[in-house]
């Protein structure tokens, strides 16, 4: 029962992904891409937790605990681009 | 010194969280590792000012409030969100609103900021240079002043309590 | 075990990467470059030779001290049959292959490290030509 | 020039990423992780830091000589891989000890922990070291 | 000393004598001429020390072991025909050597000059002692290179360099087609070694019916003529005139120029009794006769008319030595030989009267000069003589050496029957009456008629002794070998004869034998060379016009065109071929790519693709690779940057998902950071950049750029889908012992990383190599600019 | 030091990798560097030596690190690999030497030696390996490392950083692409034979193909290799990058492209084409041998037309790998001997060329040679020394370029490859004609135009400058005149790549722990 | 058992509002409302379902390490948001033809650059 609920929580997750690639590829603005890439990470870090629960592994709960820092890096750092033009 | 005894203590308890296991053994070894992060940075985290573990933990129950209002408004957040993305036809009336604030320590604007944007309708936009306003985006932002009051009532109130 | 639409989606990415590496742009190159370095990586891990469903860490300990071989097959045969199997037939294992992973990971540093240069060199060469157009950067032909 | 907000998260943050850039490195050999993983860690979160308050100004408390830190990376993994020679056994040949500790008990030390050690210096200097030379020249 | 002792010495020690010159130069002062002198006369005294073991019928050959693994040794081989080249090279060198201290001002750079006429010697004379072909290449090749050197002596000259240009390109060039004929000749007769193939009758007929014969004979044979300047390689004879005078009487008359004729003869016996070989030889000896002769009479410059009747009389000898059957392989042999003796004598000697009126008048043009007899009777005389040895005027050595061509070329003809019975004698005449004509026009040109009115210096007398004395001693020989011809026959002649034509040879050459079709063909040729010589003007005048109007009929006019253009030419291959863009070397790469996978997979692909392929993919998964794809195509096709990177870092987090689903958490991690900092490296470099820049495709590149992503593609997908069948049994991977031992030898739970810094830890050690290679690179590339600045 | 012996081959790696770190820490002390640079780079141009004894001897060598036999890496010292070795060593040492007083002060203490460790590391790491990823990861060693010297300052500096920056783009994207190809193939026959060990591969192919299970895409794979070791050697239509790189490169770090990094290409083709797919070679000959011709002509006709002197000589390194190449697309023991032969002639001439050719840039103050001219006068070592290096290069005796061409042209045509020799012949007539007319165009003629070049400089070449080239030019002299010793050693080595048993046998032999 | 069903309710909801989160994404207006939902409604998802592991795996590594990442989200995710609609706004992303009011605007207008072309 369990690993069914989980099965289908990833294909509805991966199906969530689909919007965010929209705004990727669509934008319109920068801004908008960048705040899809930063959800599709959130999903992403979701879809881990969720394979890590059904593969019963921790391994993967540690790329979730790693892609939350890093995409709030990314995040910061293109929007700083986008503001001043320069990152450092 | 104390700095360094409370951020151990913190980044010890880090350690178990980042580690997976809650231990004495890994709290031990992360209070061990701690000071040798902080301290090439010190100058960022204000060793200057005075630190007393009583007035933390006076805290405590403030900031335990604050939480619990936090998660409140968060779910009603969502609920006023939710509704408006699950319109047939989304109707909003948006804007950026200008919202005063008490607030003077850096942790409490950055907590009031973020409980801001965690919270209905609203998302921090900026700060002003003189950090007395706040430039809040709203999805509702047809009464820019009972924004404002709402801010200043219902959610500012705790930070100070819990942060100040 | 052949995974056909995975090899067909990286040969996809091949094709994509091959095309902006054709460009003109010189950023444009090395997007596409990276593309290249993702499809490759795929296809380093999808040449894993066997078809295991866990992740190559060992999870039950299986007692720590105990500094011997388990596997009395790895003695090598070579010696004696140089043609002999490593393994008998048959023979498999629950794990994925863990050294194509390995790999991997390898190419992905390197490519990071060469993608960081040829980045800072693209800043350089704009800096020097005022262009990014790859077809002005001909002061060395003939 | 980034915002307060930012400022105070990134701080707050710094100590606890590279907490766990550590935590990776060290539990490398076991979990997933290791020096590279542990390296970029510790790496982004300087570059965030960079980033959010400004090269110059976090130069003007903490300028490392990233140059070092990769030339001590590469001679730590290199001396570790050589070391095996000084103890009559061919290049890069690993050591496994369980040694016991007062207060943590049982503790595997492995050779090739050290050289995952040399790993995260070079790639945290490395790294670093392009960073701020590219952040620098302007 | 024995005589090989004495043969090795003779080659060596001009070299060690003239290396240690730069070491002695300081010592030796203004004798370093008289010390080069000493050194060739060693040399000739060593090459006496051995000639009469050969003038009895002997041959010397010995090797010393040098390539054994190649088959070849430093190997020297003495008969008739090598120690008559030794003494004509020995002996002209001390002539010359000794020339040269009159010759040469002392502010010339005098140890050079030495240095490289030693060198010069050393080379020539291990030529003609080589006992095997690529010995003789060896030093072959250094008479090339010297000759170059000695040719530009005057560096600056941009005559000289052009010289020197071109005799090096003809004769070097010429020279590795004959090592390539001597490849083949080893190909065919499995040996290097001279002495072996001539003493083996069975290797030479295994030569003869083999197919490659004319191949090889016309190899070597092109090695010969560039260096005797023959047929159309003459060209850079005259131009090597720009070297000093000394020197061209040394290497450009007397002693290089004849190594194609030592050559021609020393390969006579393995080639020769052919048809080819005398169609080729004789062939291009006689049109090369006919030719120079002519061009040499056309001439104004002393040297230069010396320079072509240079190359007429090498052509006589090359004819001669041509004249061959079936039966009669050797017709020529004893005349040519003689010949060349005869010619090393008198054109020696005119050249150094060349040097000594250039010296005294300051000038090389005939036309220019005029009666000079009275000013330098000595010199008169000299030349005199040797101009008329030259013409073939009794009772000089030259008069016999032509009457026995004429006789060759009569009895070639008649053995070859009509029309060669009239034809080879008769332009065997016409050449003769160019060399008369030309003879005549050189005595009567300085010496002769009256002295011209301006131009001239006013005192001119006759040299010193030091530079009379070694015309004085040649025109000695000349005279000495028309009077006693049986001197040269028995010595020189005979034993190189016999060597040639490897058997016993005995020659009666008198003045005096009657009234025989050659005496005829003698008085022939002076009526009509007196004749050309009064009709000199008309011939010019025609000259000219036929010059004028047919450019493309000189050889040196495909010389220049060639060289002079061979910048532009090749200008435009390569500014072609390396057009600049990358875009024309990644297409290079990409089809070489294409063409060497297609290459197995159309000659031995039965089926490109396996039969089983495998869709069982979890849906999650197939949705994510198509993520994928999306987010490549956006990264490929959004127009500006940022939005790009923005797209290829979802691709970047995709890929890590997929890594997840792979079961590969290390690898996600690691892609989920770098995925991250490059990121950030690409908004670091785009910094400056701005996002202006719009690439217009056209539809004829959109297509063949589509259609080679898509071949890229296909054979990726080939590759992957046939690679990725699985490990034929019974083989199994290595990963199996990583899995089994990784924890128990390597005390790791993650088997991943074990393999990282244990297994393949020296991989590691080289990726962080690499990453420390980037920082520093990027160092210097920022460091760079900032020193420009 | 005879517990070191074993150790050889890994030391000649990891030291200068140990000192690439140690160079690092050192920036603040260039005196401590070039001490310990120059001893570092003796001491390893001596073992490299000792190795080549030690295989000479007692047979192929090889050397787990980490003992972990062929489930590991495991460095193999044969006579090819070691004698490659040496080579390396000994142009490193000198391209080393004249580097420091070529390589602009700052430049060189900050970054210059330990790229230049590493990139010896690199080649000496390729040359040794017997894994075919880990010759991957040092392959772009070579990469990355030759990069970060093609853009180090020189002093003088009389080439444009931008065209150092063109230049390493072109060359940097180009390996890309073949790194890319390279780990294609390599990954491909890791899933068609579960191993990265060449000798393993080599084991396991033979295997297949004797049991008639070779699957077709293994013929693909090998193929692939072709491009991937084309590039690095530069042979046509994967030479482009050469003329941009070479001549841009500092004059010592031209020396080491040129003088033995292309040569990782030949020395990849032959150990894997030999090891690994001898089934192969059927195709592989034909096409390296039509290759190797279009290298030789383009590369040729291209020099012709160059007024740079480094650009000529870098279009003549592509011309003469041609014959390299050729050599080995002959094949047997004589065609891969004439190879040799014709590589480490190649070589030493190349380098030496090189380096002469710093010299003269120096001088001369420009690459134009149109702006040189009557040099012969104010440069007579230089002169001296690019005359002996041209006559090499264009196969004239007594230099060892002759010998090689010899041997090459000997081995077409006992091999009946006439028409291939014939090519070859007519294109080394080009060699003598641009090689000399560099030199005659440089040195000899009128000396160039002073009011509008300026006069050349009256700095005089130092010692350090001078004794690299002094002692190249002694090894192109002496191998010309008495070359037997290394004519034994490449029949040796051509008779050992032939057989690939002992190979095997040396690396499968082991007792895994 | 009731911690089962609770964990499963709190997983369905939060990949609910997920799912939500993503759907506003595509069809709100403008960057600043789409920074809501992703932000708000987002973290709350992302922040259930790491609870609801929480809950099925009790303080076991994957446990402890799921609250992590939930604790991290929701310290990071504000900001993140504010950064960018701060840029956007700086870059001169206008907003939506809805809005009522910007006071921003006229307090940054000097800071705002021109808005490139997209
Ligand atoms: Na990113
Ligand atoms: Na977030």
């Amino acid at each position: 029962m369990n690993s069914m609920l989980l099965e289908y929580s990833l294909i509805f997750m991966v199906i969530a992904i689909i919007p965010c690639l929209y705004r990727i590829i669509k934008g319109p603005t920068i801004p908008d891409r960048v705040v899809a890439l930063d959800a599709m990470t959130t999903v992403i870090v979701v879809m881990l937790g969720i394979y890590s629960f059904v593969k019963g592994s921790v391994f993967f709960m540690d790329v979730a605990l790693v892609l939350a820092i890093i995409s709030f890096v990314g995040a910061v750092t293109i929007s700083k681009y986008l503001d001043e033009g320069v990152i450092l | 010194m104390k700095r360094y005894i409370a951020y151990s203590a913190i980044l010890g308890v880090v350690w178990c969280f980042v580690h997976g296991t809650v231990s004495i053994n890994n709290f031990v070894l992360g209070v061990i590792i701690a000071p040798f992060i902080i301290r090439p940075f010190k100058s960022l985290f204000r060793f200057d000012t005075e630190f007393s573990f009583g007035n933390a933990i006076k805290k405590i129950p403030a900031q335990v409030k604050y939480m619990y209002v936090l998660f409140k408004e968060i779910i009603k957040a969502n609920i006023v969100v939710a509704k408006i993305v699950l319109q047939p036809k989304i109707n909003i009336k948006p804007g950026i609103v200008a919202i005063p604030i008490r607030t003077k320590t850096d942790l409490g604007i950055t907590a009031i900021a973020n409980t801001i944007t965690l919270t209905p309708g609203t998302l921090t936009i900026d700060i002003s240079e003189d950090r007395s306003v706040l430039y809040v985006h709203a999805i509702d932002a047809t009464d820019p002043e009972g924004l404002a009051r709402s801010i200043r009532d219902d959610l500012e109130k705790y930070v100070l309590e819990a942060f100040e | 075990m052949n995974n056909t639409l995975l090899s067909l989606t990286i040969a996809i990415l091949f094709g994509i990467g091959t095309f902006l590496i054709l460009r003109r742009d010189i950023v444009r190159v090395i997007i596409g470059l990276g593309i290249l370095s993702h499809a490759v990586n795929l296809l380093i891990v999808s040449t894993g030779v066997f078809a295991g469903t866990k992740v190559p860490i060992i999870v039950d300990d299986g007692g720590h001290g105990a500094v011997e071989a388990t596997g009395s097959i790895f003695t090598d045969t070579l010696s004696l049959n140089i043609l002999a199997p490593v393994l008998a037939a048959g023979h498999h294992t629950d794990y994925v292959d863990p050294l194509v992973q390995a790999l991997v990971l390898t190419a992905i540093v390197i490519s990071l490290a060469t993608t960081a240069f040829i980045l800072i060199l693209a800043y350089r060469i704009y800096e020097e030509y005022g262009t990014t157009d790859l077809k002005e950067l001909r002061r060395l032909w003939g | 020039m980034t915002t307060l907000i930012t400022k105070t998260i990134t701080k707050i943050c710094l100590p606890l990423v590279i907490l766990f850039s550590i935590s990776l490195l060290l539990a490398g050999h076991n979990n997933p992780g290791g020096g590279f993983i542990g390296g970029v860690m510790f790496a982004s979160v300087i570059a965030l830091t960079y980033v959010v308050y400004g090269l110059d100004y976090i130069k003007s408390f903490f300028d490392p000589d990233w140059g070092n830190w990769f030339g001590f990376g590469l001679l730590l993994a290199s001396v570790t891989a050589f070391a095996a020679i000084a103890f009559s056994h061919n290049f890069f040949r690993s050591a496994v000890e369980f040694i016991h500790l007062p207060f943590f008990g049982e503790v595997e030390l492995v050779s090739a922990g050290l050289f995952d050690i040399g790993v995260y210096f070079v790639v945290i200097g490395g790294l670093l070291f392009i960073f701020k030379n590219v952040g620098d020249d302007r | 000393m024995d005589s090989f002792t004495a043969i090795t010495l003779a080659v060596f020690l001009p070299f060690i004598l003239a290396g240690i010159l730069p070491a002695i130069e300081k010592l030796l002062k203004e004798k370093i001429g008289w010390y080069a002198s000493a050194v060739a006369f060693m040399s000739l005294l060593l090459v006496a020390q051995a000639a009469p073991e050969i003038i009895h019928g002997g041959t010397i050959q010995k090797s010393i072991e040098w390539l054994p693994s190649m088959g070849i040794n430093l190997s020297f081989y003495a008969d008739g025909l090598s120690i008559m080249f030794g003494f004509i090279v020995s002996g002209i060198g001390v002539i010359i050597m000794s020339y040269s201290n009159g010759y040469m001002s002392k502010k010339e750079d005098l140890p050079r000059y030495y240095q490289q006429l030693l060198f010069f010697m050393g080379s020539m004379l291990g030529m003609v002692f080589s006992a095997n072909t690529i010995q003789l290449f060896i030093f072959w090749e250094l008479t090339s290179i010297t000759s170059f050197m000695l040719i530009g002596y005057w560096r600056n000259r941009p005559m000289s360099v052009y010289g020197a240009t071109k005799s090096l390109l003809i004769t070097a060039a010429g020279g590795l087609f004959m090592l390539a004929g001597f490849l083949v000749l080893h190909a065919i007769t499995g040996t290097f070694d001279i002495p072996t193939i001539l003493q083996n009758e069975s290797i030479r007929d295994i030569l003869h019916s083999h197919e490659l014969f004319i191949l090889t004979l016309v190899l070597i044979f092109i090695g010969a003529a560039s260096k005797s300047a023959q047929g159309p390689f003459y060209i850079w004879l005259p131009n090597a005139m720009e070297a000093p005078t000394p020197v061209s009487a040394f290497l450009h008359s007397a002693t290089m120029v004849k190594a194609g004729i030592y050559l021609i003869a020393r390969i006579h016996p393995i080639f020769s009794g052919t048809d080819a070989w005398f169609f080729l030889v004789s062939g291009v000896g006689i049109f090369t006769m006919l030719l120079a002769g002519f061009l040499a009479f056309r001439q104004t410059d002393i040297k230069g008319i010396l320079a072509y009747s240079t190359i007429s009389q090498l052509a006589y000898i090359m004819t001669m030595y041509g004249y061959t059957t079936h039966h009669e392989p050797g017709i020529g042999v004893a005349a040519a030989t003689f010949h060349l003796l005869n010619h090393a004598t008198f054109k020696a000697c005119l050249f150094l009267v060349a040097g000594i009126v250039a010296h005294e008048t300051a000038t090389r043009d005939i036309t220019k000069m005029g009666g000079l007899r009275k000013e330098m009777p000595i010199t008169f005389i000299v030349a005199t003589i040797g101009a008329l040895s030259m013409a073939g005027i009794p009772p000089l050595n030259g008069f016999l050496s032509k009457e026995m061509f004429y006789e060759a070329s009569v009895e070639m003809g008649s053995l070859l029957g009509s029309p060669y019975n009239i034809l080879i004698p008769a332009l065997a005449v016409l050449g003769g009456v160019f060399t008369f004509a030309y003879s005549i026009k050189l005595i009567d040109g300085i010496f002769l008629g009256k002295r011209p009115s301006k131009g001239l210096p006013e005192h001119i007398h006759d040299p010193s002794m030091v530079m009379l004395a070694p015309a004085i001693f040649l025109v000695g020989l000349i005279v000495l070998f028309g009077l006693v011809p049986s001197i040269p026959v028995h010595n020189f002649i005979e034993p190189t004869v016999s060597g040639i034509l490897l058997q016993e040879a005995h020659l009666h050459i008198k003045l005096w034998h009657g009234f025989t079709a050659p005496l005829f063909m003698t008085i022939v040729t002076f009526i009509l060379g007196i004749l050309t010589y009064t009709q000199y003007s008309r011939i010019a005048e025609w000259q000219n016009k036929f010059n004028a109007r047919f450019p493309w009929i000189s050889v040196n006019y495909y010389y220049d065109a060639a060289v002079d253009n061979a910048k532009n030419v090749t200008s435009k291959f390569s500014n072609r071929m390396q057009p600049g863009p990358i875009k024309t070397y990644m297409l290079a790469l990409l089809l070489l790519t294409i063409t060497m996978f297609a290459i197995p997979a159309i000659l031995l692909a039965s089926s490109l693709l396996p039969s089983d392929l495998n869709f069982d993919i979890p849906l999650y998964e197939i949705i994510i690779y198509l993520f994928m794809i999306i987010a490549a195509l956006g990264a490929a096709m959004l127009p500006r940057y940022v939005p790009a990177i923005i797209s290829i870092s979802g691709l970047g987090y995709l890929v890590a998902l997929l890594f997840i689903y792979l079961q590969a958490p290390d690898l996600a991690l690691t892609q989920v950071l770098v995925e991250t900092l490059s990121t950030i490296i690409f908004l670091l470099a785009i910094v400056k950049i701005p996002q202006k820049f719009k690439e217009h495709i056209t539809k004829a590149t959109l297509t063949k750029d589509l259609l080679i992503s898509a071949t890229v593609a296909s054979i990726v997908f080939i590759l992957l889908i046939n690679a990725t069948q699985g490990i034929v049994p019974p083989f199994e991977s290595l990963s199996h012992y990583f899995i089994e031992n990784s924890l128990p030898l390597a005390g790791g739970h993650n088997i991943v990383n074990v393999i990282i810094v244990d297994f393949r830890g020296y991989d590691t050690l080289g990726e962080i190599a690499v990453l420390c290679l980037a920082a520093l690179g990027v160092y210097n590339l920022i460091q760079s600019r900032s020193d420009d600045e | 030091m005879i517990a070191l012996a074993v150790h050889l081959p890994i030391l000649l790696v990891a030291t200068p990798i140990l000192t690439a770190a140690l160079m690092l820490f050192l920036r603040k002390q260039p005196a401590i560097q070039k001490l310990l640079s120059i001893s570092v780079f003796f001491i390893l141009a001596i073992v490299s030596v000792l190795m080549l004894l030690q295989v000479w001897s007692s047979g192929i060598q090889a050397y787990e690190v980490g003992e972990w036999g062929k489930y590991g890496i495991i460095l193999v010292a044969d006579l090819l690999s070691s004698g490659m070795v040496v080579l390396t060593s000994i142009v490193s040492f000198l391209a080393l030497v004249y580097s420091l007083d070529y390589i602009e002060e700052k430049s060189l203490s900050a970054s210059y030696y330990p790229l230049f460790s590493l990139l010896v590391a690199g080649l000496n790491g390729s040359f040794l390996t017997g894994d075919i990823f880990n010759l991957f990861v040092f392959f772009e060693i070579l990469l990355l490392s030759s990069c970060g010297l093609v853009i180090a300052n020189e002093k003088g500096g009389v080439t444009k950083s931008s065209d150092k920056m063109e230049a390493t783009f072109k060359y940097l994207v180009l390996n890309m692409l073949s790194s890319i190809v390279m780990l294609i193939a390599v990954a491909s026959l890791y899933a068609t034979t579960g191993t990265l060990n060449m000798a393993d591969i080599s084991v396991k192919l033979s295997a297949m193909s004797a049991a008639g299970t070779l699957p077709w895409h293994v013929f693909g794979i090998a193929l692939m290799f072709i491009v991937v070791f084309g590039n690095k050697a530069a042979i046509f239509p994967l030479h482009y990058w050469l003329p941009d790189v070479h001549p841009t490169a500092p004059s010592p770090i031209s020396a080491m492209l040129s003088g033995v990094l292309i040569k990782v290409g030949a020395y990849g083709m032959l150990r894997v084409f030999f090891l690994i797919f001898p089934d192969t070679l059927y195709l592989f000959k034909p096409v390296i041998i039509y290759l190797a011709l279009a290298t030789i002509v383009v590369g040729a006709i291209s020099a012709v037309a160059q007024t740079d002197v480094k650009r000529l000589l870098a279009y003549s390194s592509v011309s003469q790998i041609g014959y390299v190449f050729l050599g080995i697309g002959f094949g047997g023991v004589y065609g891969i001997a004439a190879a040799l032969v014709y590589l480490v002639n190649h070589a030493l001439a190349k380098s030496m060329l090189f380096l002469t050719s710093g010299g003269i840039i120096h001088h001369a103050g420009t690459r134009d040679m149109r702006k040189m001219g009557g040099m012969v006068d104010s440069a007579p070592f230089m002169s001296l020394m690019f005359l002996t290096g041209a006559m090499s290069i264009a196969g004239l005796p007594p230099m060892g370029g002759f010998i090689a061409k010899f041997q090459l042209f000997d081995a077409g045509i006992s091999g009946e490859y006439y028409f291939e020799v014939a090519i070859a012949l007519l294109f080394a007539i080009f060699t003598i004609f641009y090689m000399f007319r560099a030199m005659l165009l440089m040195f000899w003629g009128e000396k160039r135009d002073v009011n509008e070049y300026g006069e050349y400089s009256t700095h005089g070449t130092s010692s350090l400058i001078a004794l690299p080239i002094i002692v190249l030019a002694l090894g192109v002299v002496i191998f010309g005149l008495y070359a037997e010793p290394l004519i034994t050693f490449a029949n040796a080595t051509a008779n050992q790549i032939l057989d690939p048993q002992p190979y095997i046998d040396a690396v499968m032999t082991r007792v895994v722990r | 058992m009731v911690l089962e069903i609770l964990s499963n309710v709190v997983l369905v909801i939060g990949l609910f509002f997920v799912f939500l989160a993503m759907l506003g994404l595509a069809r709100l207006p403008d960057v600043y409302n789409r920074l809501h939902t992703t932000t708000k409604i987002g973290t709350l998802g992302a922040f259930g379902v790491m609870f609801s592991i929480l809950l099925k795996v009790g303080f076991s590594p994957i446990g402890v390490k799921a609250l992590t990442v939930a604790i991290f989200i929701l310290v990071t995710a504000p900001v993140a948001a504010h950064m960018i609609g701060r840029a956007a706004h700086r870059h001169g992303v206008g907003l939506c033809k809805e809005s009522v009011i910007d006071e921003y605007g006229r307090a940054c207008s000097a800071a705002c650059p021109e808005k490139e072309d997209e």
